[in-house]
């Protein structure tokens, strides 16, 4: 089972790159919101992951908590931001 | 430890990419997603706590005062005008990468019983703390107890650093 | 038990990886925020799922579904601030902005 | 109410801390109580709840989530790419804050549809093709997040 996780890992990880390709190369600012939403989305499910594979889920349960809500707060703080401020500065 | 090695070239692409991106904007998001990966290795060699930090601070708050930061500048430095690297920096930085690594090789290995921090320092936290310091998580004693006079002036850095965040953001300054 | 559980996880993995391909050939924002949904509450959700099944029904099943929950509650959020952001600050999709 | 929200705030607290001695559970009963005393009063744009109609809106919306998540999926996968992107102004009878945050939501979760903007009474919908729009053209979502909240079927 722990092969299997590891697997899981890998792919996952391989995804993030997709997602980091598109946060350097997107063309608008709002294609790199984007993709840091696709990593951040991940990087809470991989913390689920790697604390099934260490068997101290609760342990590893808080920050993936404390990853959702953050998330949200930044990723509204971001989205305010480039409302105020209109298209890109490019 | 191969379960780190696919994060951990995340890790460096990252951090590399955050450094070569000529755009700023651009570079605020790749230093977010680098602090996400950051975090991730964290908990994965088992510092929970430094996770958790990383996620809050790098992930959450620099990103949205990176941010800030650009939009109150002017767009004229959004590109990074970069002098080319000079020969010294070339010759030097493999040298004392290779210097670093070499001292690395006599750092005891992750988990070394035999090493010297688990022989004198550690199992006196682990056995005492608790009827030492009366609180029942280790790492809170060591962080809270037998170092609180660091951790106090870490503190009062911290909010010294709200308090100038505080006073730069404020409405109506400038 | 455990059988379900790679099954859950398998399907996630599945649309993880098409929300990714979606990522790269989707024209413009406003579709890829399409493949982000996809990602988000199909591909997260059954890897999670399928790691609360793999739990099995104690206090950690309870805690990994808060988090799906949460995951389930924000991401719309998230998504519908970033594309109306998008919206209201003049980008429009369109066919022939580059790839 | 206020007790019942209390109440389910104690509940998230025991799930999520680890430890069930007597300290930590009435710190967490204070701080829950705490929370609902300091937040305002109720929740005035809900009218009314039903939990039978929510019992019954999950798994249908579950079902709806695999299924153009199915779709999207063989959209983004065949070789040509058909998708036709375009907006669609989506008139709805719903008004009130706590429905249109539902069908807002659960638009934009549905894969093929986000919620660009909200008004009372009228959405502005972004679809990846027509076959995605379709369903929500049908009116299915807003006669099923009324019965959620519990508003008197209109003639249409």
């Amino acid at each position: 089972m722990n092969t299997f996780f590891f697997v899981v890992l890998t792919i996952i990880t391989v995804l993030m790159l997709v997602y980091f390709y598109r946060v350097v190369r997107g063309p608008s600012v709002f294609d790199r919101v984007l993709g840091l939403n696709g990593i951040s989305t991940k990087a809470i499910v991989l913390l689920v992951l790697i604390g099934t594979m260490f068997e101290r889920v609760d342990m590893f349960i808080d920050i993936s908590t404390g990853y959702a809500l953050l998330n949200l707060v930044g990723a509204l703080a971001i989205a305010k931001f480039l409302e105020e401020r209109g298209a890109s500065p490019k | 430890m191969i379960i780190e090695l696919p994060l951990l070239i995340l890790l460096v692409v990252t951090a590399g990419g955050a450094i070569m991106v000529k755009d700023l904007i651009s570079a605020v998001f790749i230093l977010g997603s680098y602090s996400f990966v950051l975090a991730l290795v964290w908990a994965l060699v088992g510092a929970v706590d430094v996770a958790f930090v990383e996620a809050v601070v790098g992930a959450g708050l620099a990103t949205v005062f990176f941010l800030l930061t650009l939009f109150g500048t002017t767009e004229k430095d959004t590109h990074i005008r970069r002098p080319p690297v000079p020969w010294s920096a070339l010759l030097g930085l493999p040298v004392l990468g290779l210097l670093l690594l070499y001292g690395a090789g006599d750092l005891p290995a992750f988990g070394d019983v035999a090493s010297a921090a688990s022989t004198y320092i550690s199992p006196e936290y682990l056995e005492n703390s608790v009827e030492q310091t009366r609180t029942p998580n280790v790492v809170t004693a060591v962080l809270m107890d037998y170092r609180s006079f660091d951790t106090f002036i870490e503190t009062i850095v911290i909010f010294t650093a709200g308090i100038a965040c505080a006073l730069i953001l404020r409405k109506g300054g400038s | 038990m455990t059988w379900l559980a790679i099954f859950l996880i398998v399907l996630g993995l599945f649309f993880l990886v098409v929300g990714s391909i979606g990522m790269l050939r989707l024209p413009d924002v406003f579709s890829r925020a399409h493949a982000l949904s996809l990602t988000d509450s199909l591909g997260a959700v059954l890897v999670l799922a399928g790691l609360a099944v793999y739990e099995g029904f104690t206090m950690n099943f309870l805690r990994i579904f808060v988090v799906l929950l949460l995951v389930y509650l924000l991401n719309p959020v998230i998504s519908h601030a970033t594309i109306r952001a998008a919206y209201r600050s003049g980008l429009r999709p369109t066919e022939e902005e580059k790839k | 109410m206020r007790i019942f929200a209390a109440f389910a705030l104690f509940i998230l607290w025991l799930i999520l801390s680890a430890s069930y001695n007597l300290l930590h559970m009435a710190t967490g009963a204070v701080v829950a109580s705490m929370i609902v005393w300091l937040s305002p009063a109720g929740a005035p744009h809900v009218r009314r709840f039903s939990w039978l109609a929510a019992l019954m809106y999950v798994p249908w919306l579950i079902s709806r989530i695999l299924k153009s998540g199915f779709h999207v999926s063989r959209l983004i996968l065949d070789p040509a790419l058909p998708i036709a992107p375009g907006f669609v102004q989506h008139k709805t009878k719903l008004s009130s804050d706590g429905e249109l945050v539902v069908l807002g939501n659960s638009i934009t979760l549905t894969p093929g549809t986000i919620t660009v903007e909200v008004a009372p009474g009228e959405l502005l919908v972004h679809g990846l093709d027509a076959a995605s729009c379709e369903e929500l053209k049908s009116g299915v979502f807003d006669d099923r997040v009324g019965r959620l909240f519990s508003v008197k079927e209109d003639k249409k």
